[in-house]
């Protein structure tokens, strides 16, 4: 079951990491929130990617396996859109805590 | 309707009355359709000896247009359906019309508080008129309602209004509702609340504008007597047990009272 | 190798070897439940739920040098990937106890972190935000430590010389916990806006 | 692979290996029909559980405060629990194992004709870690404080926080045992896909698959890709209960609406999860019994496709009145409303199928026939539901439950018997009695939409969900729904008596029905072309695919079939 593909160099891919995983800890060190955001979560990408193709062999797998986990990422878009508007809305200012409130206990059967 | 088996009594009980009826005739056209083809099919083609059944791959246009035109057609009644239905939902969740009067309902195992805003139209002063499990409306005006829960999720179900709405802790939910008929309406929690989720019950009263200044009076003055006791109260042995469902509940009563 | 199992195992009608096909589809399932659970904290987070600052209080030198820790077990348990497929048993074998040993080195820190933390009082009830950082963490711990158990008996059987493909499957899958990782580090650890 | 299970099957499939022990044939076993039938079988056992919760509710609905006989006093706390595992049950613990893993795990191999699941071992394993699931369950009826009645939805706070609920065990055990079977069917479903994916017999094109396979895949698939944020969403409601942290509790921050999203995101497509193998099911039995190809196979194919995409779109439909934005109802009505389209296509086809047909009413064309009138009922009343202004007044009304007792139903039920009186020869080797079968299908299906028929007429009178006791609501008090309400209540005994019949049938047909022959009902797929019962490694050899599954009264042939594993002649 050997299948017929060149090993990159891995240790190179390696290195690629090290070098983004240093830059991502820099970034945030500028305090510029922007920049955070983009050096972490972009760099995140990166990386993952880099993992991903090489690592994973994904960039040798079959077009069926890229289909099959973007396809799960779209999905959890959705679920994230769907949801967004629900949970950005809420209050938390109107909850009294039932029971530590002696007045709604005595209501019980 | 669902005016045969409830009043309607709120100012968009009847737009909700009206889309029922329009999708009852729309899907009721495709059951019957759809139903009457497949009977009709099961016995024209019922085995028959020496008959060998039809060759169809159901791949041609001649063939798929039988089944892809009603398609369409289903879709066009699909679109009449999200229309009407989004006019009526944006009139009654999604806006707020101005409002004439406030009351604050809160729901709790497994009771409903409800907070009067009092003349002034507003809440949290000192003209408040609180009540558990009673409500009570003044007809023909605009109410806002502020939902609250002290614990778990309830909901605030007022079939007569036609209304439904989950109370959720930590958020306060605003709706509206005009009351247009006099009269105790049932109210019901119609989320499942825990162990006494089946009384979770209040009385809905709509007064007429004398009638419901004389019962905030009596409310203050401590001279006032539950509306939703006496309703408990004479109901509480209809049929709760089996002696007194009648016996001889015949199978032809028990069809008509279906339809 | 040697055939056992159906022969249903041995067919490839996709030309993807089943083994591989599998371990993609329980990938994908895992970035669902992952993936529901940082969907969550983005939302919360996003929200602004109180709490949430917290985030400066996880040490980024402990996240930075986990990271580091788990991204070179993925470059020792792809390397016994490719040892095994020139047929060194040794070697791979040897890779693959490397890559053990950054997972013990990865729960190590984790631990040392999590002590620290419950220490200072930042317990698991504490907000929302220790909430998902212990549940976030300890379902990655999890996935570390089966991911290490199931090394550890795939290193015994190819040292036997059966099973080689198993390698290159463990492999894909800690590159997943891996992934993982490279995602939380950003969330939990340096993201604290 | 270990050494056993190597030596065991790694020898040519011509031998078979009799000499398997009972322990290693019944109770440890790798074959997939035998996993297949433990599925079944704690499916079944799990039914009677199911139903017995839903006579004794139903009991106490039409008589209330009576003693309940063969149950006792039902009262509301127990009331709760009792629907809440009713319906946790039916579908978590019938539906699933039955039609997906059970009938999934039958039919996949021998329909696409190979000698096991992939992984036979991990097959395994699903179903014991399933056995543990249902045990679980089963305890936490009698953890003290009793069984979780927080309904099937489980929403928080109330299933969170054990003071709310006052089952604080019930309520662990019962999201441990769910979170349990989901990773039951995780693996199975893994191994589901990869078989189908891989296994085939060579010539089996895309096309040439069964429905009935395609269509568990696809439901498979589903399950897959929606139940992940709700384990992780059952992670966290376990923690909310046993550790005190807030996932869904306001007062810590959290929220309780994202469980219901969380929920629903999995609860919708499950639907469909359920609904799809049945379909598949169904469409196989039609075309056999009305001796016809299944009009446009790539059109059902493809509508099969377009409901699965639809349904990771619609979920907040359950949700219109939770206090989500306004705003977002009138998009996920648009989904919902349109997901009719590709349902209508489907079943716009499936009729069409029958055209021009020579209809044999055997017992499963009955059960598949009818599962389509039921199914009928139960899809055009969908869209009151989806009409987010006419679910105002239906939310969690007794309308809601005769919506969905006429999808799970049909689907649950009826597709289960459907199922197995088609399959039985082939599983069993034996025929089932005709007749019996056929009194037990009207002692079933009249009884049934007298249950069901019903409670349309209470959810338009507002009746709402989950009341042990409508005593309490005066409007709903009166007479004339009271009669109602035992109307359906002894249609379900009817219906309970009625299934005693099918026990009979289906126990005495196993051991002394009248030999059934390879392929008795004249089938084309490739699970007809092997002995019934087939034997371990199922094909003497593995067969090649000719053409698709579904080529009856092909003109110019003698018979009116054609298997698809045989040869043309013109070669």
């Amino acid at each position: 079951m050997s299948d017929a593909y060149a090993h990159p160099n891995y240790v190179k891919i390696w290195y690629w990491l090290l070098g983004l995983l240093a830059l991502s800890v820099v970034g945030p060190m500028l305090e510029i929130p922007t920049l955070t955001i983009i050096t972490a979560f972009g760099i995140a990408i990166v990386k993952s990617y880099l993992v991903a193709a090489y690592f994973m062999h994904l960039k040798f797998e079959k077009k069926l396996i890229w289909f099959l986990l973007i396809l799960s990422i779209c999905l959890l878009g959705v679920f994230f859109f769907g949801t967004a508007p629900d949970l950005m809305m809420t209050d938390g200012d109107q909850w009294i805590d039932c029971i530590a409130d002696k007045s709604c206990v005595e209501q019980r059967l | 309707m669902i005016e045969y088996f409830v009043q309607s009594a709120s100012s968009y009980a009847g737009d909700i009355d009206n889309l029922f009826l329009l999708i009852t005739l729309i899907i009721g056209f495709w059951f019957i359709l759809t139903f009457g083809i497949l009977v009709y099919l099961i016995i024209r083609f019922r085995r028959k000896d020496g008959v060998k059944a039809k060759y169809i791959a159901g791949e041609k246009h001649s063939e798929t247009k039988w089944t892809h035109y009603p398609h369409y057609a289903v879709i066009a009644m699909d679109v009449v359906i999200i229309a009407v239905n989004i006019l009526v939902w944006v009139n009654i969740k999604q806006t707020l019309p101005p409002r004439d009067n406030l009351v604050r309902v809160i729901g709790q195992q497994w009771s409903w508080s409800f907070i009067h805003a009092g003349p002034d139209g507003e809440l949290d002063t000192k003209d408040d008129v609180s009540t558990t499990n009673d409500l009570h409306l003044k007809l023909g005006e605009t109410y806002h309602f502020e939902l609250q829960s002290r614990d778990v999720l309830h909901n605030f179900a007022v079939p007569a209004f036609r209304l439904r709405q989950d109370a959720v802790p930590g958020r306060t939910i605003s709706g509206w509702f005009k009351p247009t008929k006099t009269g105790t309406f049932d109210l019901q929690c119609a989320e499942m609340c825990g162990y006494g989720h089946g009384i979770m019950g209040a009385a809905v009263t709509v007064h007429s504008a004398e009638s419901y200044d004389t019962t905030m009076a009596q409310i203050q003055n401590g001279t006032y007597e539950s509306h939703y006791q006496k309703r408990m109260g004479t109901k509480t042995d209809l049929p709760s047990n089996t002696s007194q469902v009648d016996d001889e509940v015949s199978f032809a009563v028990l069809l008509a009272s279906i339809f | 190798m040697s055939m056992h199992g159906p022969i249903a195992t041995h067919r490839s009608a996709t030309g993807v070897p089943t083994g591989r096909l599998a371990v993609w589809w329980l990938l994908a399932s895992e970035i669902f439940i992952f993936g529901g659970l940082v969907t969550c904290f983005v939302l919360f987070k996003l929200n602004g739920t109180p709490g949430f600052e917290d985030a400066s209080l996880t040490s980024v030198a402990a996240g930075a040098i986990n990271t580091f820790v788990l991204l070179t077990s993925s470059l020792s348990i792809v390397l016994a990937h490719a040892a095994i497929e020139k047929g060194d048993r040794v070697k791979s074998f040897r890779y693959i106890w490397y890559t053990i040993g950054g997972g013990v080195i990865f729960l190590g820190i984790k631990t040392y972190e999590y002590t620290g933390k419950i220490i200072h009082g930042h317990v698991i009830t504490e907000n929302l935000f220790w909430s998902f950082y212990y549940t976030m963490t300890g379902l990655h711990a999890l996935h570390v430590i089966g991911g290490m158990v199931i090394m550890a008996l795939i290193s015994f059987d190819i040292r036997k010389g059966h099973n080689y493909q198993r390698v290159e499957l463990i492999g894909i899958y800690w590159h997943f916990v891996d992934l993982v990782w490279i995602f939380l580090f950003p969330l939990l650890y340096i993201a604290n806006f | 692979m270990s050494q056993a299970a190597a030596a065991v099957q790694s020898d040519t499939h011509a031998e078979h290996h009799e000499e398997l022990s009972f322990l290693h044939k019944y109770i440890l076993p790798v074959d997939h029909k035998i996993i297949a039938m433990q599925y079944i079988f704690t499916g079944m056992i799990m039914a009677i559980i199911g139903g017995y919760f839903a006579y004794a509710f139903r009991m106490q609905l039409a008589f209330p405060g009576e003693l309940v006989p063969l149950y006792g006093l039902v009262g509301p706390g127990e009331y709760n629990m009792l629907v809440t595992n009713h319906g946790t049950i039916m579908i978590f613990w019938v539906a699933m194992p039955v039609l997906i893993a059970g009938f999934g795990n039958y039919l996949i191999p021998l329909m696409i004709g190979c000698d096991d699941m992939v992984f036979p071992r991990l097959n395994r394993l699903s179903y014991q870690i399933f056995l543990v699931s249902a045990l679980v369950l089963i305890a936490s009826f009698f953890v003290r404080g009793g069984g979780f009645g927080g309904a099937w939805t489980a929403y928080p706070p109330l299933s969170s926080v054990a003071e709310y609920s006052l089952t604080d065990w019930g309520a662990s055990l019962w999201v441990l045992a769910v979170a349990l079977e989901f990773v039951s069917f995780l693996l199975g479903g893994i191994n589901f896909i990869t078989t189908t994916m891989n296994a085939r017999a060579p010539g089996m094109k895309m096309m040439d698959i069964p429905i009935a396979v395609w269509f568990i895949v696809i439901a498979v698939i589903l399950f897959m890709a929606s139940v992940g944020p709700l384990i992780a969403g059952a992670v966290m409601l376990f923690m909310d209960q046993r550790l005190g942290t807030s996932f869904f509790l306001p007062s810590g921050g959290g929220d309780p609406l994202l469980w219901q999203h969380l929920f629903w995101f999995f609860g919708h497509p499950e639907v469909y999860v359920v609904l799809l193998p049945t379909m598949g099911i169904v469409a196989d039995i039609i075309t056999v019994f009305s001796r016809k190809k299944l009009f446009g196979y790539r059109t059902v194919l493809y509508t099969a496709f377009a409901t699965g995409g639809l349904s990771f779109v619609v979920w907040a439909h359950h949700q219109f009145i939770a206090g989500i934005d306004p705003r977002m109802a009138n998009v996920f009505v648009v989904t919902t409303v349109l997901i009719s389209i590709p349902l209508a296509e489907m079943m716009f086809s499936y009729i069409a199928t029958l055209y021009g047909g020579s209809i044999e009413l055997k017992t499963p064309m009955l059960w598949a026939l009818s599962f389509l009138a039921a199914f009928l009922i139960g899809g055009v009343t969908g869209i009151y539901l989806g009409a987010s202004a006419v679910d105002v007044y239906f939310h969690d009304s007794y309308f809601v439950i005769a919506h969905f007792h006429y999808t799970f139903f049909p689907i649950t039920i009826i597709g289960m018997f459907a199922a197995l009186t088609f399959w039985f020869p082939k599983m069993f080797g034996r025929m089932m009695n005709e007749t019996l079968g056929k009194i037990h299908f009207w002692g079933t299906f009249i009884p049934f939409n007298c249950i069901f028929l019903p409670l349309f007429f209470l959810g338009l009178a507002g009746q709402h969900r989950r009341i042990y006791n409508y005593n309490h609501f005066p409007d709903l008090a009166t007479q004339e729904l009271q009669n109602i309400r035992i109307f359906a209540t002894v249609s379900l005994v009817v219906m309970l008596i009625f299934q005693l019949v099918f026990i009979y049938n289906f126990f005495v047909s196993m051991f002394k029905g009248e030999k059934a022959p390879n392929n008795p009902w004249n089938a084309n797929t490739l699970e007809w072309s092997v002995p019934s019962p087939p034997p371990h490694g199922n094909f003497k050899t593995l067969p090649t695919v000719y053409r698709g599954a579904y080529e009856y009264s092909v003109p110019g042939r003698e018979l009116d079939y054609w298997p698809q594993n045989e040869p043309s002649e013109e070669n």
